[in-house]
């Protein structure tokens, strides 16, 4: 098991390179040069290439390169060109909203999918599973920005139910019932693509599982539908939807893009798309090059779960 | 009794050993009938057919030009004259509608073309080859699904030059993995049937079984990929262009039109005007949806067989 | 066809001495197994281990062992499907052990298969026509698509087909008629060896017998030679003028179907020959040997000889050494210490 | 003939429903296990062998396929009047089922100690420990030398054969009154079927078991069997001792079947064939199910259908060559058959 973690931790590396390689390259060849914009404009030209020598954005890329990932990989990540301020700052403001905003996304989007993907397959080509079909298949093609302004409009505005966006209320202390009545829109929102996606996948799963032989052995080894269900099914189908968790990941980030600007949730996100305005390439280069490591890392759990939990592979 | 003791069951012989097989069908045929007998395929086809040619047809349907501003028409209600109402501006929202469909399909279709080209062709050569070839293409797609495709999109689209042709180029670029995966996927077992391995032991070119025998059997699954992809195009211009970074306004898309509707004073007194949008870019991506889950179902091979 | 049945005693004396078609000589193909980072070979599957036999022109060779035990490998090494290890092949005399793949061009037409699963074997998207008439068209057999098409019409005719089921596609077969379809595929180039890869085991009692008669009366007809791959002793019995019994990669013992059914040198073939059930309530079968423990894995083999793990006559001097292929009575071969 | 009947099926009947049509895949079936008695049913694929296997079990697939008619009568009640609830007592205790795949009929992430205790303990009171160490009792029954050490193991480390006798201490650690057995050996190599068959030989003297073994192959009917049941089309042509079956078949499929199996003691160079291909539920003939391939086939044949007799004592068949009031020319005598 070690060793295959180990083996698995080795494989995570070259890709971790390749993804700052690309991150870094793309920065580079945007147009309007990133590194100038960081040069006063006001000062003459001979004092500006002064300035860019001393910054060393004259050198060769490699050697750009190799200076930046040593500073990311020592937490390092410079100074946003807008705010001055040290990347790593505005990251550490923003990073817990974002994951506030994606863990109780996924928590929705389990317990909401799981169950109901279950009763999907348990009663397939019943009323139910038709309609749990047809809900999903809605969920997967609804646009989120889209689910987000019909909630603020009818929810928020038209009845007052929720507040239109942000954290908490303005300038209000902490309050956890208010934390949680913000919340609540934007993690359904952020939620349903990945909810509809997992209730399929459950249901295909579950199916799967029931035509298995061994499902056939506990029927006729006399256990009630439950049992056989819950106890022989259950764990088979759950075991492949380990790794789906893993690829609801990029969805889940992805989406937070959207859904915090949608409800002005001051996030990765957000301070991603506000970057991005205002061409703010450090900050472009970090959130990109750390949503990409979230979701490597993502895939590292999910494989080492999925080698732990079934029993059948072994190293 | 005693005489069937001394007859003996008679050898087969070829001549009556000419069962009946049922009515011939062809594997066309069959596919129409089992597409067609799926419910939501035929609404999902039927609907796609009404979006598309409302797009297609818009300078004919449309009332009014989508980009002629009146201002008495300033947040109309729906009415004879603005069928659902007008915008801020006092363009004719219906109008808009149509005309903004024009750009979503066609970004949703050329995206899909060139991303299912590049990834058809890349999974085909990684599976087919294998060995070196193989896992360097394969390296390639862990790498670009690292990122989560909306960083990238927004990166490539907003740093560099926000223009529909750009955009259509950054999704074919960032779209294609899913497509290499399936078609290597379908070559490696395709490769190891046994009929293609009869194809080897006939002589036949390398070429010829890739393109004529192994291709055939995964352009079912390679087309079924291709309709849900234009869905998620859409869904990924209209994204982008509510974010402000796709498709810019004058140019009506069903993104951008949502992005002008995000404003409190419109959603207390327009409520129609985010709602039809969105609701365009929903039916048109469910109706894809449907229909490539009928497609699935129809061309499944294995159902056929069975 | 006739109605009588006729005994057809193979001309077994002119088949003896008639030349040899098929040669393999410490035949080997082993599979790598990767793994680790960088997928590095860390072993082998020695899925075939060296194996040694010939065919004889006009005879009929069975292949038999169980699962895993390298036969149908050994097979598609032969028709070169798979690239060997080691070894030579030798086909009418001519070693086609590394001939290129463009070479092979006129092997194929000479050397042909018919596979077990009838489901798998025929392409899903092609009609019979198209799947019978294009090897003609790549070998040229013929000037004129119709030609081509009235020749495939011929062939599925004597298959036991109507040749009006010449544009139907293979999922309005039944698996008896699939297989037939698999067996003219075989024939229209009209090759010299017809490799069998379990070609009736998928089949249904009734078929299983349909597909055997058939494929008998071919090989009067067409001249042809049958390397026959199978597992089920009974049908290799009824089918085959030469046995091949094969465990774990190794050739245990080639002999006339009579020498090796009526008195199997070999302890492997013995037990092998127990385990068949009997084919008749009263009948009375010698005292069973039954087998201990399973299989090894062929990734890593027993040393010496690799039967000596379940073997009820198991000698020290069999862990060490292997056991070498001796022809210890006329025609009969066998790899055992004991002998 | 034994004394104690322990089932009797009688006109059991299943059918697959589809929008467009009933499927009836057991058609009729009507026969009967006595004590200790090894019964085989025999069949080719879609003779509705396994289906008749699983209408018993009552475990047809849901929600198209429905035993439509019948008794089964086990215990002196009928089994499909009984509630689900009730049935829920019979499988797995007084009659168990093993299957074809032992490779997939284990559940994969749990242990074989696991599913063992699991069984013992849904149908008797007893304690974990208890059940445990019946289950490593079960598990030397059927073979196992380090039985302690298998109950810790998962399915994928077991060989085959090894999962199969796991199957076979599972299916009787409740001592059932009735064991079917669905193909038990046809996945398995010949030397490890022929372990498989001396176990369940053994077994079934041993405990005086009943055994339904439902297979294709006549060789396993020989080697266990004290009775057969042959099946064609979903119905039963006919049934009778084993010896009577060998020696003296009487329905021409039966004797076809007969023929057309190689035998190793045999120097037969031709086998005998049934032409044709055996038909599917939704193509079955008009009149008798085998007339298509049936080289004695009158014109009666394909016009009715024939009846299950019994011929002789214990030995039934369907077929008009054998029933009274058929003439010659293959014409039933109307007045004969009706004073009958």
């Amino acid at each position: 098991m070690t060793t295959y973690i180990i083996r698995r931790l080795l494989i995570t590396i070259p890709l971790l390179i390749a993804i700052s390689i690309i991150t870094f390259a793309l920065m580079q060849f945007a147009p309007g040069s990133p590194a100038v914009l960081d040069v006063d404009p006001n000062v003459p030209p001979e004092a500006r290439e002064a300035q860019i020598e001393a910054m060393g954005l004259n050198e060769p890329l490699p050697v750009q390169y190799a200076r930046w990932i040593s500073g990311v990989v020592t937490g390092d990540f410079g100074n946003s060109y807008i705010t001055k301020r040290p990347v790593s700052d505005m990251l550490l403001e923003r990073l817990p909203n974002t994951l506030i905003l994606m863990t109780a996304a996924t928590i929705l989007a389990i317990i909401i999918a799981i169950p109901i993907g279950i009763i999907s397959a348990v009663r397939q080509y019943t009323k139910t599973d038709y309609a749990i079909t047809l809900v999903s298949f809605a969920g997967v093609a609804v646009p989120n920005f889209w689910i987000g302004l019909m909630l603020i409009m009818f929810l928020s505005v038209q009845f007052g139910w929720f507040p239109v966006g942000g954290v908490q209320t303005l300038n209000a202390d902490f309050n956890i019932m208010d934390r949680i009545h913000h919340l609540f829109l934007p993690a359904l929102v952020l939620a349903t693509a990945d909810t509809a996606q997992l209730t399929r996948y459950t249901r295909t799963s579950m199916l799967e599982v029931k035509n298995q032989d061994y499902i056939r052995t506990a029927r006729a080894k006399g256990f009630k539908e439950s049992k056989v269900i819950l106890k022989h099914g259950l764990r088979n189908a759950l075991l492949p939807l380990i790794t789906l968790i893993a690829i609801m990941l990029p969805t889940l980030i992805g989406g937070s893009v959207v859904v915090e600007s949608v409800f002005s949730w001051p996030g990765l996100g957000d301070l991603f798309m506000t970057s991005v305005n205002q061409r703010d390439y450090p900050v472009i280069m970090i959130i990109t090059m750390l949503t990409a490591v979230l979701v490597v890392i993502g895939n590292l759990i999910a494989d080492i779960l999925y080698a732990i939990v079934d029993p059948r592979i072994e190293y | 009794m005693d005489q069937l003791q001394h007859r003996k069951l008679e050898p087969m012989t070829p001549n009556n050993n000419h069962d009946n097989l049922g009515k011939h069908r062809s594997m066309l045929g069959i596919f129409v009938v089992k597409f067609f007998q799926n419910k939501l395929a035929v609404l999902g086809l039927v609907m796609l057919l009404l979006i598309i040619g409302s797009a297609v047809f818009a300078p004919l349907l449309a009332p009014h030009d989508p980009n002629y501003q009146i201002l008495t028409a300033r947040l109309h209600e729906p009415s004879a004259e603005y069928p659902l109402g007008a915008d801020q501006l006092g363009r004719d929202l219906l109008s808009r509608l149509l005309y903004a469909g024009q750009m979503s399909l066609l970004v949703g279709f050329a995206a899909m073309a060139s991303a299912t080209f590049i990834g058809a062709t890349m999974g085909a050569i990684a599976g087919y080859f294998g060995g070196i070839i193989d896992s360097i293409i394969m390296r390639i797609v862990d790498i670009l699904f690292s990122f989560p495709n909306i960083f990238l999109m927004i990166t490539l689209v907003a740093l560099f030059r926000p223009s529909p042709f750009w955009l259509i180029v950054s999704f074919a670029v960032l779209g294609w993995m899913s497509t290499a995966r399936l078609i290597r996927g379908e070559m490696l077992s395709l490769k190891k049937r046994e009929f293609v391995l009869a194809a080897r032991t006939l002589g036949i070119s390398k070429w010829r079984i890739i393109f004529n025998h192994i291709m055939p059997n995964a352009i079912g699954p390679l087309i079924v990929a291709a309709t849900l992809a234009v869905g998620q195009f859409i869904i990924a211009e209209s994204t982008l262009s509510f974010l402000g970074i796709g498709i810019s306004p004058p140019t009506a898309t069903w993104g951008n039109m949502l992005t002008a509707a995000q404003n409190l004073t419109i959603f207390q007194t327009a409520w129609w005007y985010p709602l039809f949008p969105g609701l365009m870019i929903f039916l048109t991506v469910l109706s894809f949806n449907f229909v490539g889950d009928g497609l699935r179902d129809a061309l499944d091979p294995r159902v056929v067989e069975k | 066809m006739g109605t009588s049945i006729v005994a057809q005693n193979k001309p077994n004396e002119k088949i003896q001495h008639s030349e040899k078609i098929l040669e393999v000589k410490n035949l080997k193909k082993y599979f790598p197994i990767k793994a680790g980072v960088l997928q590095r070979t860390k072993g082998h599957i020695k899925a075939v281990d060296g194996i040694d036999f010939f065919i004889r022109k006009g005879e009929t060779f069975g292949l038999v062992g169980e699962s895993g035990c390298g036969k149908s490998t050994a097979g598609r090494t032969i028709t070169r499907l798979y690239e060997p290890t080691e070894g030579e092949i030798f086909f009418e005399g001519e070693n086609i052990t590394s001939k290129k793949e463009r070479h092979l061009f006129n092997l194929r037409r000479n050397m042909q298969m018919v596979f077990q699963d009838p489901y798998s074997s025929l392409n899903p998207r092609k009609t019979v026509g198209t799947t019978l008439i294009e090897p003609l068209k790549v070998h040229r057999m013929y000037k004129t698509h119709k030609e081509c098409r009235e020749y495939a019409q011929s062939i599925l005719e004597r298959v036991g087909l109507n040749p009006s089921f010449i544009n139907r596609y293979p999922h309005e077969f039944s698996g008896g008629q699939r297989q037939r379809i698999g067996i003219a595929r075989s024939l229209v180039l009209n090759p010299k060896l017809i490799v069998g890869d379990e070609p009736v085991s998928a089949l249904d009692v009734s078929i299983q017998s349909q597909v055997l008669n058939l494929l008998n009366d071919l090989q009067d007809e067409f001249d042809l030679t049958y390397l026959f791959i199978a597992h089920d002793l009974s049908v290799v019995k009824h089918f085959s003028d030469r046995i091949g019994v094969m465990y774990l990669g190794n050739m245990s013992e080639v002999a006339n179907k009579k020498d090796l059914y009526d008195e199997p040198l070999h302890p492997y073939t013995q037990a092998l020959l127990s385990a068949v059930p009997r084919s008749h309530p009263r009948e009375v079968k010698k005292e069973r040997i039954l087998l201990k423990g399973d299989i090894p894995s062929p990734a890593n083999p027993p040393t010496g000889c690799v039967f000596h793990t379940r073997c009820p006559f198991v000698m020290d001097h069999c862990k060490e050494v292997t056991p070498e292929m001796k022809e210890v009575r006329p025609n009969h071969f066998v790899a055992c210490h004991l002998h | 003939m034994g004394q104690e009947t322990v089932i009797e099926l009688k006109d059991v009947t299943t059918s697959f429903f589809s929008r467009k049509q009933e499927l009836t895949v057991v058609d009729r079936v009507s026969f009967s296990v006595e004590k200790g008695e090894t019964v085989a049913i025999v069949g080719e694929s879609g003779s509705g062998k396994s289906m008749t296997s699983l209408s018993i079990m009552q475990l047809v697939p849901a929600p198209n396929g429905k035993i439509t008619n019948g008794e089964i009568i086990f215990n002196g009640e009928d089994l499909l009047k009984k509630s689900k609830k009730d049935m829920h007592k019979v499988r797995g205790n007084d009659i168990s089922m093993i299957f074809q795949e032992p490779m997939s009929s284990l559940n994969p992430v749990y242990t074989i100690g696991e599913q063992l205790r699991e069984q013992l303990m849904y149908h008797q009171p007893l304690s974990k420990r208890e059940a445990h160490e019946k289950g490593i009792e079960m598990l030397e029954i059927v073979g196992f030398a380090r039985a302690r050490e298998m109950m810790r193991e998962y399915p994928h480390r077991l060989s085959g054969g090894m999962r199969q006798r796991v199957m076979i201490a599972m299916a009787l650690s409740n001592n059932p009154k009735l064991l079917i057995a669905d193909e038990p050996t046809t996945a398995l190599d010949v030397t490890v079927q022929a372990q498989i068959l001396d176990l369940m030989r053994g077994l079934s003297k041993d405990y005086d078991s009943s055994i339904i073994l439902i297979t294709h192959d006549l060789g396993v009917v020989a080697e266990l069997a004290q009775r057969v049941v042959v099946m064609y089309g979903g119905q039963v042509v006919e049934e009778a001792k084993i010896d009577e079956i060998f020696d003296k078949p009487l329905h021409p499929y039966t004797e076809g079947l007969l023929n057309s199996m190689p035998k190793l003691n045999d120097e037969q160079t031709r086998l005998q064939s049934i032409p044709g291909s055996v038909p599917t539920p939704d193509n079955f003939p008009k009149g008798c199910r085998f007339v298509t391939r049936c080289p004695y086939a009158m014109q009666v044949c394909t016009e009715e259908q024939p009846t299950l007799l019994e011929k002789e004592t214990g030995h039934k068949v369907r077929c008009f060559l054998h029933e009274e009031g058929v003439g010659k020319d293959g014409n039933i005598d109307r007045r004969s058959k009706q004073t009958q």
